[in-house]
């Protein structure tokens, strides 16, 4: 519970430190909203003309003063004005959002799914070749960065098969499913294939260390069998890091993933961000960190939310 | 000597071991300019050659030698990987040292701080700082260490902590030893294990960033090669020359493994809970 | 470099993509034309907007008085005629009585003249306010007429209006303070819906007054990846498609179901010296450095030959024969005599800027050109910048050397006025001026006959070459790729997409 | 009687070549229905691996048996030899003809699970009762184990119940289908000794009812007394003596059970306790602790306020002479460690005073105290050498590292029995009981007059056990040392008090003369903890089960306990009155 409360505390202070930074280091970018409107055109403007961009874009007050009206104008649940889109900010995140959100589930499943069976299997092989052959897989998928699993995989697919992704109009799952996981399907394995690697590796030596845990040989002195074991006596507790781990990958996964969504060319968080910093786009920036941040936060507070249903030592306070 | 012995007698530690060793020799081979071509030297009448005897894995677009650039590239990540991983280790184990030491409002403080960095995507931040300060060498090395600092400083506090509250320590405050003594002599020291394998592993994490930096173009800067950079400059000649992908793909694939299996062995070895688990 | 800028910073992310088929293709609306492109569009208010993505995007929904066809000849848009008083000094317009705006208004006198005071207005902001300030006043006899009066005699002036910065808009929506927010033109197509960097839903506009449109509309996404592009095209997800990377545009032709249209463009590769810097300020110094880059070497290797070498004047019937230019030809002899003349025989080191990714080539061009300069002993130093880090600095005039595509236009006096008459806007990014310069421009700008005024600019480019301030390299290609089954496509050499209104799919 | 169990020349080893490396060498044994076997050792005797064999769950450990034939008659009369079982029949057996508990109740039971799921399970696995039949039998099982409202600890997380109780559900749980052997795994070493007291009564008990054959393993032979009826001492591997409990105890044949039996400190209720020492009243004390006072704050709530307090040490007063050993002496909890640190300065106190001859001591450190602290193994700083280790507190105190202070360490060294060449080796390359002598050289380098000593042989083998006091009380008497002796093992204290104070609840209820408290304790508590030490002496004695718990320390803010009443029971032993 305290711990809890803590984390629950420190949350809008790690917030506004994000806020702050962001905020700073946008404007600590040389060239602004005008250039990045206008490139070498902006050469042609008067100076009268540039204050009435400047005035334009909200980039003629003092820093201080431009920070504590967004930061009010937070408060009330408004990120802003992106003048690139002349939109609030709020709504632009919240169209490229479910993309990035279904992609970060999507890779998430991908990781589980192959991951933890793979890892446990592992386990329950230490030191034999199967082992062996996991954590070699396992250790060449976290080695490989994601851009070359992306690049990798399309090249094989098109060279031995003759797939390629659907790479056109992004298509909302809703509005047609089938066209949508098509494309999906290929940016979630690639990001799915590094965490996937991660979780075979944490759910190993997880289930490993627990597997010699004093509980674990109790269970198998009542009688219990090997499965039973495994699944029940073991994998509760073992779940624990694999949770932690993906905890923070799919909190990292929310962020967008730039590289990814760029090579599949996704219309995900990760690109908004990358292209309001290119635009200069400050508002759109700092309410995209700000989302991605606040994001992250409640995936780790869920996270221990899911801890404390996982681990009753958490529930009740250790040693209660 | 014995640690050497310990590495080279486990499995991966064996494999991990040998790829960062050669790893190191061609990084060296690379930064001293010790390449079978010079490495920007432009053979405009042989562009885009396909791998022979003498250019071992072709040329580029402008008629370079990849092997050599590729030599070269290799020396440059390593340079960065290096430097970024010094940068962060040390900043890192002071700011986690001295949380874990003073507690209360510094520990405080410096745990929220790294919380923010934590909470931004580390190529969202490493790509702010590099807006900030322009693309480059040092800047890309600047933005690694950043980026990785709460890392070490998080892997740092924890074992801090529980070493603070070991009986050596509180023997040590029994004698009434300087603070300076406990911090370097038995904290510091007795991070030392977790530390060279957080570096090992950091080395990897590392060279996976400048990759991925370079390939957006705000790493290493041109004509100087580095292997995202490298893999960058392929993308559209991929179906033409697909040597100039699939060479810097799997030396990127290889290091990285070499020294991510190097961790692993090297935890494997220093970690004494694993160590205690055959006995 | 002008219009041709674009968050091109993002191309680092990318792959080749080879054949195949699309996972699951669904067809679309039956006769729009799927599109793909690189950039979008950074905003809507044609009077601002000067990315080339952006106009690209505008020409489709605004229209000016007057367009180029793909001759560069001046043809009717909004206005079905116009004349200049014999003094130079009067511009009038007569405007197609059948032209509306999409609201179904139609296009009066009224808009043009509050159109242009907006654009002139400084609060606008334009950019383009520039090229029009030799309106001295505008008058509206009759709601179909409209007369400029100028101060000076401004011959140039025509051409400059056949922009899409000088785009007629409604004076109500002016009045409103709705441009830029809400696009309401009178051209070919109406834009339906825009999730800017992600895609833009036009539909035909059924009352344009230029005539039948071929498709009922156009669906254009955003893929933010010249390969990602290709893929599309070859997944057929995508009927015609913006091309900016030459490396990208030949492997289009290799896929037997599409189609790569290729037109020379205005805009030119250039190397900008700095001459307000030592030792740039030598002419011998520049001199040397045109003599020692071989041109055809630069093209062919940074953009695989798609090109051609060129001078400073890009545009048909300005063009001239290269060879006659100075030091067209490489010649190292001749660049280390006025290296050593200069004094740097031993040559010197120098930093050029380029911007990552805008153009695709620049890395590569700086890398070719600094090899060669090497063998003069010139140690140059590349400086990769992200777009906007290098648009401030080559605003500021802030470099010793910049790789650069500068956009062209059709009339040699707009194009070099801002950079080689002391008084132009960019003069302090050119940091370069002579009296004969100065004097050569002037009288461009006021001659009225074209045989005259291609002598006036033949002595011109004859003259800046020789100065050498910057070391013009080549013109590359427009590309867009299509599917067989689009027909009709027209391309400019401005680039322009105007040319969709003809196309049908079959 | 039939033989229950026959094991015969059972030979383990561990690892990828187990023959190389043998744990157990060529064991045998029989054991009858209701009987019970004690198997002693020492760590690394292999007791334990022996008996994990027996159900086999060595496997999982990483051995093999290599040898040997382990025979057990099946309920059914049908003889199995275990050792040739495939692991299908080894579930079947474990459990329901095979029970066992290990030695550490906390990490034993599952955390993340339910104690009633974890009995219920027995009864799925080997019973097939479903539902609320495995419930109710489940209850039965926590009643049977005298646990109290059985009915709502069923639902309780193992975290949420103490050590003594975690044993109990344990103890449950192996016996839930009355196997017809049970194997107790030193289960009462992480335990305190009242609550030893409380498992070992039960255990009698149950063995009673159900008559079931028992295999005991333990360290301290003195626990074999109250339960055996057989004893199989085992050395390195190899079972050097067995025989009925009498035969063992009284006459042993093998040097090493001697040994055991003799060199080991074993209770004796203060006939052991020592007599050199006079205590003269006027003298300076070496300590004086004065109204000693520790509490710990308790947090909660939203926004963190204090709750109250932990009253650990609650107005602790002794006064400590020069050449004196002052045993502390009580349970977990008792707060008996606190007062140890408080007076080194690692706990603040609340309130008190302490002084030594050289003065009171305020915040900074008395290089006249030093400490020795219970686990040898952390309180060296393993990357240290043993040269650094001896020098920290010569640089601490500000001096400087000279040949004098060498000449010092190496005589130190070899006073404590260690070898010359130490000084150049890391504390790892030295035993448990090499690395305490370690510690107790560097405590002697600053010549102090007092020494702390927090339990500080409890983590030694009980052989070393004897070899540490002896030093310490030769080292008391050649450097006049005050010890400060804290332990919770009464036979330890015996041998090294010169006077004890009992401390519970962090209050001490009783202080006196070591042999008057130990052969006649006057306070509740102290009678209840003497009488809970195992001893030889005590053979199948019964124990009454209690199930009371220690009370809880935490106090509402602001609360005083109130003032203690003592009551004199001799010229040096008073115990406070009781309600």
């Amino acid at each position: 519970m305290s711990y809890l409360a803590r984390r629950l505390l420190t949350f809008p202070l790690v917030m506004l430190g994000v806020s702050i930074l962001v905020f700073v280091a946008i404007r600590m970018v040389p060239g602004d909203a005008i250039t990045a409107m206008l490139g070498t055109e902006a050469g042609l403007l008067t100076s009268a003309q540039r204050a009435a961009l400047a005035a334009y874009f909200g980039i003629d007050q003092p820093i201080l003063v431009q920070y504590w009206k967004w930061l009010l104008g937070v408060f009330q649940g408004d990120l802003g004005i992106s003048v690139t889109h002349g939109k609030p900010v709020l709504s632009i995140i919240l169209e490229r959002f479910p993309l990035t959100l279904q992609l970060a589930l999507m890779s998430m499943c991908v990781a589980l799914a192959v991951g933890l069976p793979a890892g446990i299997f592992a386990a329950t092989r230490n030191e034999k070749l199967s082992d062996l052959g996991v954590r070699i897989f396992a250790m060449i998928g976290q080695s490989t960065p994601n851009f070359v699993v992306g690049l990798l995989l399309i090249y094989a697919l098109s060279a031995g098969f003759g797939v390629l992704p659907t790479m056109g109009e992004f298509t909302p799952f809703l509005t047609d499913p089938l066209r949508n996981l098509g494309q999906m399907i290929l940016p979630a394995v690639t990001l799915g294939f590094a965490f996937a690697a991660s979780v075979t590796r944490i759910s190993r030596s997880a289930m490993l260390d627990v597997l010699s845990d004093d509980y674990v040989r109790t269970a198998r002195s009542k009688g219990v069998p090997k499965m039973s074991v495994i699944w029940r006596h073991a994998l509760p507790n073992a779940l624990i890091p694999v949770v932690t781990l993906s905890g923070v990958e799919f909190g990292y996964l929310l962020g967008g993933a730039v590289l990814v969504e760029q090579i599949y060319a996704l219309p995900g968080l990760g690109r908004l961000v990358l292209e309001a910093i290119l635009q200069r786009d400050y508002a759109l920036v700092q309410g995209c960190v700000l989302f991605i941040a606040f994001n992250f936060l409640v995936v780790n507070l869920l996270v221990d939310l899911l801890y404390v249903t996982l681990d009753p030592r958490i529930r009740l306070g250790e040693g209660g | 000597m014995s640690m050497l012995r310990a590495i080279f007698s486990h499995p991966s530690g064996r494999i991990g071991g040998t790829i960062v060793v050669i790893y190191v020799v061609v990084a060296m081979l690379g930064m001293f300019g010790i390449t079978p071509h010079n490495p920007l030297q432009q053979y405009r009448i042989d562009r885009l050659h396909a791998p022979s005897m003498v250019y071992w894995m072709g040329t580029d677009l402008f008629g370079r030698d990849v092997a050599s650039r590729l030599m070269k590239g290799v020396g440059q990540s390593f340079l960065v990987g290096v430097s970024a991983v010094a940068l962060a280790s040390i900043a890192g184990t002071v700011l986690g040292l001295t949380a874990a030491w003073f507690g209360k409002a510094w520990d405080g403080i410096v745990m929220r701080v790294m919380d923010v960095l934590l909470a931004f995507p580390a190529i969202l931040l490493a790509l702010l700082i590099i807006a900030v300060a322009g693309p480059g060498t040092w800047t890309s090395v600047a933005a690694i260490a950043i980026v990785y600092m709460p890392i070490f400083t998080r892997v740092v506090r924890g074992p801090a902590l529980s070493i603070k509250s070991r009986e050596f320590v509180d023997a040590a405050r029994t004698f009434g030893s300087s603070r300076r003594y406990i911090l370097t002599h038995h904290l510091l020291l007795n991070l030392v294990a977790p530390l060279t394998v957080q570096v090992t592993l950091a080395l990897a994490w590392s060279l996976l960033t400048e990759a991925g930096l370079s390939f957006l173009g705000l790493g290493t800067q041109p004509p100087s090669s580095s292997l995202g950079l490298m893999l960058a400059d392929s993308r559209n000649l991929m179906e033409t020359a697909p040597w100039l992908l699939i060479f810097p793909a799997i030396t990127i694939m290889i290091s990285i493994l070499g020294f991510n299996l190097l961790g692993d062995a090297l935890r494997d070895i220093l970690d004494p809970k694993t160590r205690s688990r055959t006995a | 470099m002008g219009r041709h800028f674009s968050t091109k910073f993002l191309s680092g992310l990318a792959l080749a993509v080879t054949l195949g088929a699309a996972g699951i293709a669904v067809p679309a609306s039956a006769a729009s034309l799927k599109m793909a492109w690189k950039q979008d569009a950074t905003g809507l208010d044609p009077h601002k907007q000067t990315a080339f993505s952006s106009i690209r995007l505008l020409e489709l929904i605004y229209e000016p008085l007057v367009r180029f066809d793909k001759n560069l000849t001046i043809v009717p848009a909004l206005a079905t005629s116009w004349e200049f008083a014999p003094d130079a000094k009067q511009l009038t317009f007569k405007l197609n009585p059948a032209a509306k705006f999409q609201d179904g208004k139609p296009v009066t006198a009224a808009d043009v003249k509050a159109s242009f005071e907006r654009i002139l207005d400084e609060k606008t902001a334009a950019a383009a306010r520039a090229n029009y300030l030799s309106i001295a006043s505008i008058e509206t006899p009759d709601d179909k007429t409209v007369v400029f009066k100028l101060s000076q005699p401004d011959v140039p002036l025509l051409a400059a209006m056949a922009s899409i910065n000088a785009s007629i808009v409604p004076a109500a929506e002016i009045a409103a303070g709705t441009i830029g927010t809400k696009a309401l033109g009178s051209g070919p197509f109406k834009l339906d819906n825009w999730v800017p960097n992600s895609k833009e839903t036009l539909s035909a506009n059924k009352d344009w007054a230029g005539g039948k449109v071929g498709i009922d509309g156009i669906d254009i996404s955003v893929l933010p990846d010249e390969t990602a592009i290709l893929a599309a095209l070859r997944t057929k997800q995508v009927d015609f498609a913006l091309i900016n990377d030459p490396l990208v545009a030949t492997l289009v032709p290799k896929e037997t179901s599409l189609v790569l249209n290729r037109t020379p463009v205005l805009a030119y590769h250039v190397l900008q010296m700095n001459p307000s810097r030592k030792p740039m300020d030598n002419l011998a110094v520049r001199q040397a450095i045109s003599c020692a880059i071989d041109r055809q070497d630069v093209l062919d290797t940074a953009s695989v030959g798609e090109g051609r070498v060129t001078g400073p004047l890009t545009m048909p019937g300005y063009t001239s024969d290269t060879s006659t230019l100075f030091c067209y030809k490489k010649d190292i002899a001749k660049a280390k005599k006025l290296m050593a003349d200069a004094g740097f025989a031993n040559g010197f080191s120098a930093t050029v800027i380029a911007a990552n990714g805008e153009p695709a080539t620049a890395a590569a061009e700086a890398q070719v050109i600094q090899s060669q300069l090497a063998e003069i002993g010139v140690k140059l130093n590349i400086k990769m910048m992200e777009l906007n880090v290098y648009v401030d600095a080559w605003l500021k005039g802030d470099f010793d050397m910049a790789v650069a595509l500068n956009g062209g236009r059709a009339d040699p006096y707009p194009m070099y006025n801002r950079y080689w008459t002391k008084t132009g806007n960019l003069q302090k990014v050119a940091n370069y001026s002579d009296d004969t310069l100065d004097s050569l421009m002037q009288k461009g700008r006021v001659e009225t006959d074209p045989a005259k005024r291609k002598i006036i600019f033949a002595d011109f480019e004859k003259h800046i070459v020789e100065m050498a301030p910057w070391v013009w390299l080549y013109t590359s290609y427009n590309y867009t790729a299509q599917q067989k089954t689009v027909s009709g496509f027209e391309p400019t050499p401005e680039g322009s997409l105007f040319g969709l209104t003809k196309v049908k799919l079959n | 009687m039939t033989s229950l169990l026959s094991v015969s020349n059972l030979r383990v080893g561990f690892g990828r070549d187990p023959a190389r490396n043998e744990i157990v060498k060529g064991v045998s044994f029989d054991l009858a229905a209701g009987e019970t076997l004690a198997i002693v050792g020492e760590s690394g005797s292999g007791k334990s691996v022996t008996a994990l064999s027996i159900n086999r769950l060595v496997d999982f450990g990483g051995g093999r048996i290599i040898g040997g034939s382990i025979k057990l008659t099946r309920a059914d009369e049908s003889i199995l030899d275990i050792t040739l079982a495939k692991e299908p029949m080894l579930e079947k057996i474990r459990g329901s003809e095979i029970g066992m508990i290990f030695q550490e109740p906390m990490t034993s039971l599952n955390p993340v699970l339910s104690i009633g799921t974890q009995i219920e399970e027995s009864f799925r696995l080997h019973r097939g009762l479903t539902g609320r039949q495995a419930i109710a039998a489940a209850k039965d099982a926590l009643d049977r184990v005298r646990i109290p409202d059985a009915a709502r600890r069923l639902k309780y997380a193992p975290n949420q119940l103490s050590g003594g109780m975690l044993q109990r559900v344990m103890i449950a749980t192996a016996l839930a289908c009355n196997p017809r052997l049970l194997i107790a795994d030193e289960p009462t070493t992480a335990l305190d000794v009242t609550v030893q007291a409380q498992i070992m009564a039960l255990l009698g008990e149950l063995k009673r009812e159900t008559g079931m054959a028992m295999i005991f393993i333990t360290h301290d032979i003195g626990l074999v007394a109250g339960i055996a009826d057989k004893v199989m001492v085992m050395q390195a591997g190899q079972a050097v003596e067995q025989g009925a409990l009498g035969e063992v105890l009284d006459r042993p044949q093998h040097p090493y059970t001697q040994h055991l039996l003799s060199a080991v400190p074993h209770f004796e209720s203060g006939r052991a306790a020592r007599t050199d020492f006079t205590r003269k009243e006027k003298e300076t004390p070496a300590l004086d602790v004065e109204g000693l006072v520790v509490r710990f704050k308790v947090k909660g709530g939203f926004f963190s306020r204090a709750q109250g307090s932990v009253h650990a040490v609650e107005n602790v007063s002794f006064k400590l002479m020069p050449g004196e050993t002052l045993a502390i002496v009580g349970e977990s909890g008792s707060g008996k460690s606190t007062t140890a640190r408080a007076i080194l300065g690692l706990v603040r106190p609340t309130r008190g005073s302490f002084a030594t001859h050289m003065g009171s001591i305020a915040d900074a450190t008395d290089p006249s105290v030093q400490m020795v602290f219970q686990n040898p193994y952390a309180s060296l700083n393993p990357r240290l050498r043993v040269d650094s280790i001896l020098a920290e507190p010569v640089i601490a105190g500000g001096g400087r590292v000279t040949a004098e202070t060498r000449e010092k360490m190496k005589a130190l060294l070899k006073r404590v029995g260690l070898p010359e060449d130490s000084l150049d080796r890391y504390p790892h390359q030295f035993s448990g009981g090499q690395r305490q002598r370690l510690c107790i050289a560097r405590a002697l380098m600053l010549n102090p007059s007092v020494v702390v000593l927090d339990e500080a042989v409890s983590a030694l083998d009980v052989s070393v056990q004897a070899k540490v006091l002896e030093l310490l009380v030769d080292l008391q008497k050649e450097f006049g040392l005050a010890y400060l002796f804290v332990s919770h093992d009464m036979a330890v204290v015996e041998r090294i008090a010169h006077r004890i104070a009992v401390l519970y609840a962090g209050q001490i209820v009783e202080i006196g003369d070591a042999a008057s408290i130990l052969s006649n304790p006057q306070h509740s508590y102290t009678k209840r903890l003497i009488s809970a030490v195992p001893s030889i002496d005590r053979r199948n004695q019964r124990f009454e089960i209690d199930t009371r718990q220690v009370p809880s320390l935490v106090r509402p803010p602001g609360y005083e306990p109130p003032e203690a009443q003592w009551r004199e029971f001799g010229p040096d032993h008073r115990a406070r009155a009781e309600a």
